[in-house]
């Protein structure tokens, strides 16, 4: 598959939206979808449709098969030691919420404390939140340095001897910073801590390695990994998952009910009660094989590429300013334009069919930081080409003129 | 095209240089607007005279084009008004914003209509149509001393 | 929409399964989607996709309208007061969940008292029983009559005053009784004590009205409603997603975050925490729409004809045991037959193109309680006719005549 | 056709009237198997003698007639043998109901493994060869003393 004409396997781009060509800068925010994943959808629901694991009848053994093989797809594709090491979710959000509810009930009492950092999305600080509020435990933020990038030392310096377990995202959503997991990691269990990694933005743009990162959680969002809304993806290292109580009560995870007591079931079921999202999980099988198929070192040159020279452009253009100058970064171009707010460059870059996000990114510890209220975010996705980025800077252009700068 | 409509001149103007920014001494209301959704925040001041007639009224906050400039030319139009002219303007500005083609009342001069109808073109941006209330309800709020702060999303 | 014909919307229903006519009577599990679900889905991934409410692009605001159209959709099918009283959530099992989690938080203290009933499904058991284990509550279980059925009585005899929350099912998945809710409600209120209604085997079968019935939590299966897998839907009384605090927490729930504590955003949002199922949802929108145009009284008058055609077949059926004869029963028909185990059965009709489950269908307890260790169970869908119980019954004389009884 | 050969003659004899059914009493082994979706239960009973040879051995339990022919089946022919001849039973067993045409063992005399064969028919019911294992695993557990119950799903 040449990454040149992968643009061709969406169908989005085949629809003009308001008379324009859509120049799609918002993959950070969700990615589009390539043909074989919604037609993998259409086909399991018109020909092949039926409950997971339920039932004998054909059908559903079929649906059961197709499911369990996604998982398997999974963990090869994020190298993850055991396939039951994959936990499906319906997103990374609930991934997050997960480990936050169940590590907590296990292991966290009041004056424990959790590391998070300054990147963080609010997925990976509400979840932390709640346990603040109801064991009192306290929640330290590695700081963020200049360039909007967090090293080893910046984790280091946070870490206390009653760290309990440490919350982090492998590629800010907002400055692009890709953070050092594997030698946080090393750092963090040499003092006994584990690590949770939000991957949400990591997964869709880099090489995915569980082993090798050694992290102990690391929570992925299928929809922005060119796959089914209502989806995402836990990881956990088995230990943890025999280890952990079961989250979510339902159908399919129990072992025996009876009206005192009830055991739970066997790795992954114990973590996926009730029923799935069958279909999409199913269809996400198509869009590991479309990764599969472009090679994940061609994904991240093409999109390196594509930031360089995306970054460029930006610094050229006076009067914009780029978020963020990490030492590794991925996939994201924030930015701000001296006097007009983030808002108004997102309506008027639509209007020329350039589809980026405005706001806060769900990251408003990191905007407060920043002295910002709101920024603009341009983010990349495998079917961009250098010709988007142009637009968008010719349609930033055009924001400059309507508001005379 | 749609968008010379929403960045009108006028309101291009007062995004950029908002009248009445800036917190006054001796207000006796006041009420805060956030949006959750894009940050944008205004915090509104108000005195109302013995008369229950707005002496004095201006506001802080951070937000777009559109935002600052319906909260610029609100405060600069409501002074002098009474609580329940202002009240009445409010609704009918909401009436405008979400169907309306017109502001129907006699309590604006037609210059002053103008002004509010040059905030209509957000009819045609749903997410912003948030960006050219948050004030407006601010101000209603504070007119009925809630204690809560604003949200729109 | 002629109920006859209704079997052309489905397209499973064009292949053949095993080169046999596939006869699905395996609706309770999950049912079949229509065409115009599948079509939607594929439209809105191919035409319009974006994320909801996080852009303000044109993809995203005309995504979050579609997303809000079907919040609407839902409230008038099933006649909630307010829009905002219903939350999408990844399914039953999670809507469930949602409410024993949070209920229990604000609610529940050691001693007190939860009242299910011998019907409820796992998913209506395993989360109170969390409740049970980590906060000390007490569960009781209103018992069934000799027809596998509940009545008021049985209900008020288990209430004392410690019951807290009543949750009950409102069509049984097994024995297909139809439970008095709105009387069940009225005597609760009276003594003050909320009621919770799985609704999943009702939703599908039967006209919903919220008001009428005056329950306060109602949780509903999108995929067993002719709608896509992973959705579900929680009907809340607005007074009680006000006073509840938030359940999973992330992006788009909240309303303001600092470092120090968070606030939390408006109904529904407060429980609506990250990319929610966006395709799903809109896609739901499409199966209202198609009930809505069969008509519920015209749905019920059939799937009642033919549950009481099954019935009297299977009765006729010498060595068929029928399972529940309750005063007012629905779409389920769960039977034994002497002497075969119900995984024979069930793989022997499989065979035949059959499609039942055998099982105790997440229902363990009032299997122990009919001393049975599992059943064979067929349910009807919309696309059911008597054709497919005269072949469900030639299948069964198939099974008994391979095991020579 | 298929049916055929999953309820074979011998399979419906012995699911109807299972060999050794019922708990003996000096037993010196036991194990518990279950399999949590369909509620199939096997409670299996061993006594190994001195010489760790299997002196009698029985079961309990419910399930369809591939899950009890397979116990009856099973229990059958492993009376006499040795610990380390069990062992390989099963794990030839287990083989041949994956993937493998034959048991390859020389433990078993013909008639056996054609009585086991019969089971082969599970091979095309991916859901039902967790009921003709069920037991078999039960016995690995017994054998290895585990203490935890075995779930297959
Ligand atoms: C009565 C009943 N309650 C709850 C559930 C759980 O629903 P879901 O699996 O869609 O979460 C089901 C279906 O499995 C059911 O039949
Ligand atoms: C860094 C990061 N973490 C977490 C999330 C939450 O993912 P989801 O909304 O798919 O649950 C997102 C995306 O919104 C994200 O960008």
């Amino acid at each position: 598959m040449k990454i040149e004409n992968i643009k061709k396997e969406f169908p989005i781009f085949n629809n003009k939206v308001q008379n324009n060509d859509l120049v799609y800068l918002d993959s950070a925010n969700s990615s589009q979808k390539p043909l074989v994943v919604v037609d993998r959808i259409y086909d399991f629901y018109t020909k092949e449709f039926s409950n997971v694991g339920r039932s004998v009848h054909y059908l559903a053994v079929a649906a059961t098969n197709l499911y369990e093989n996604t998982r398997s797809a999974v963990q090869k594709y994020i190298n993850a030691k055991h396939k039951n090491e994959i936990v499906f979710t319906k997103g990374a959000t609930e991934a997050i919420n997960l480990v936050a509810n169940t590590f907590g009930q296990k292991y966290l009492k009041e004056g424990d404390e959790i590391l998070l950092t300054e990147l963080e999305h609010h997925s990976n600080y509400v979840p932390w939140h709640y346990l603040r509020k109801n064991k009192g435990i306290k929640i330290n933020f590695a700081e963020i340095d200049e360039h909007g990038d967090i090293s080893l030392e910046d984790i280091e310096k946070q870490i206390t001897n009653r760290t309990k377990i440490i919350a982090i995202t492998h590629l800010s959503n907002v400055t692009g910073a890709i953070l050092p997991i594997k030698e946080i990691t090393e750092l963090a269990h040499s003092k006994g801590i584990p690590v949770l990694v939000d991957g949400c933005q990591s997964a869709p743009h880099m090489k995915m390695n569980m082993q090798d990162l050694d992290c102990d959680f690391y929570a992925i969002s299928c929809h922005k990994m060119y796959g089914p809304t209502g989806l995402g993806v836990l990881y956990a290292k088995k230990k943890w998952l025999d280890d952990l109580p079961p989250y979510q009560g339902g159908g399919g995870m129990i072992n025996e009910v009876k009206k005192d007591d009830i055991s739970f079931g066997e790795l992954p079921n114990k973590f996926e009660a009730g029923t799935m999202a069958t279909a999409q999980v199913i269809a996400f099988n198509e869009s590991i094989n479309f990764l599969n198929k472009i090679g994940v070192e061609n994904l991240v040159k093409h999109e390196n590429d594509l930031l360089n020279y995306g970054e460029e452009l930006l610094r050229k253009n006076n009067s914009v300013k780029l978020i963020g100058n990490p030492r590794k970064k991925g996939a994201v171009l924030s930015f701000t334009i001296d006097g007009i707010h983030p808002h108004d460059i997102a309506t008027i870059l639509d209007e020329d069919g350039v589809a980026i996000r405005a706001g806060h990114h769900c990251c408003q510890i990191l905007h407060d930081k920043l002295g910002l209220t709101a920024s603009a975010r341009a983010s990349l996705g495998v079917y961009n080409s250098k010709d988007d980025l142009d637009k968008l800077n010719e349609s930033i252009n055009n924001c400059k003129k309507i508001f005379n700068k | 095209m749609n968008l010379k409509e929403l960045y009108q001149e006028i309101i291009l103007d007062h995004g950029k240089n908002p009248r009445n920014l800036g917190k006054f001494d001796n207000f006796n209301k006041d009420a805060k607007g956030h949006n959750p959704l894009c940050g944008d925040k205004v915090h509104l001041f108000l005195k109302l005279d013995e008369n229950k007639k707005v002496n004095d009224i201006s506001f802080e906050g951070e937000g777009c084009a559109i935002s600052m400039a319906s909260a610029s030319i609100m405060t600069d139009l409501m002074k002098g008004k009474s609580e329940k002219d202002a009240k009445e303007i409010i609704e009918k500005f909401l009436d405008m914003i979400k169907e309306k083609d017109d502001i129907d009342t006699k309590l604006l001069e037609e210059d002053e209509k103008t002004k509010l109808m040059s905030l209509g073109g957000v009819k045609n941006y749903p997410m912003r149509v948030k960006c050219a209330t948050l004030s407006w309800h601010a101000l209603s709020s504070a007119l009925e001393d809630f204690q809560k702060e604003v949200t729109t999303e």
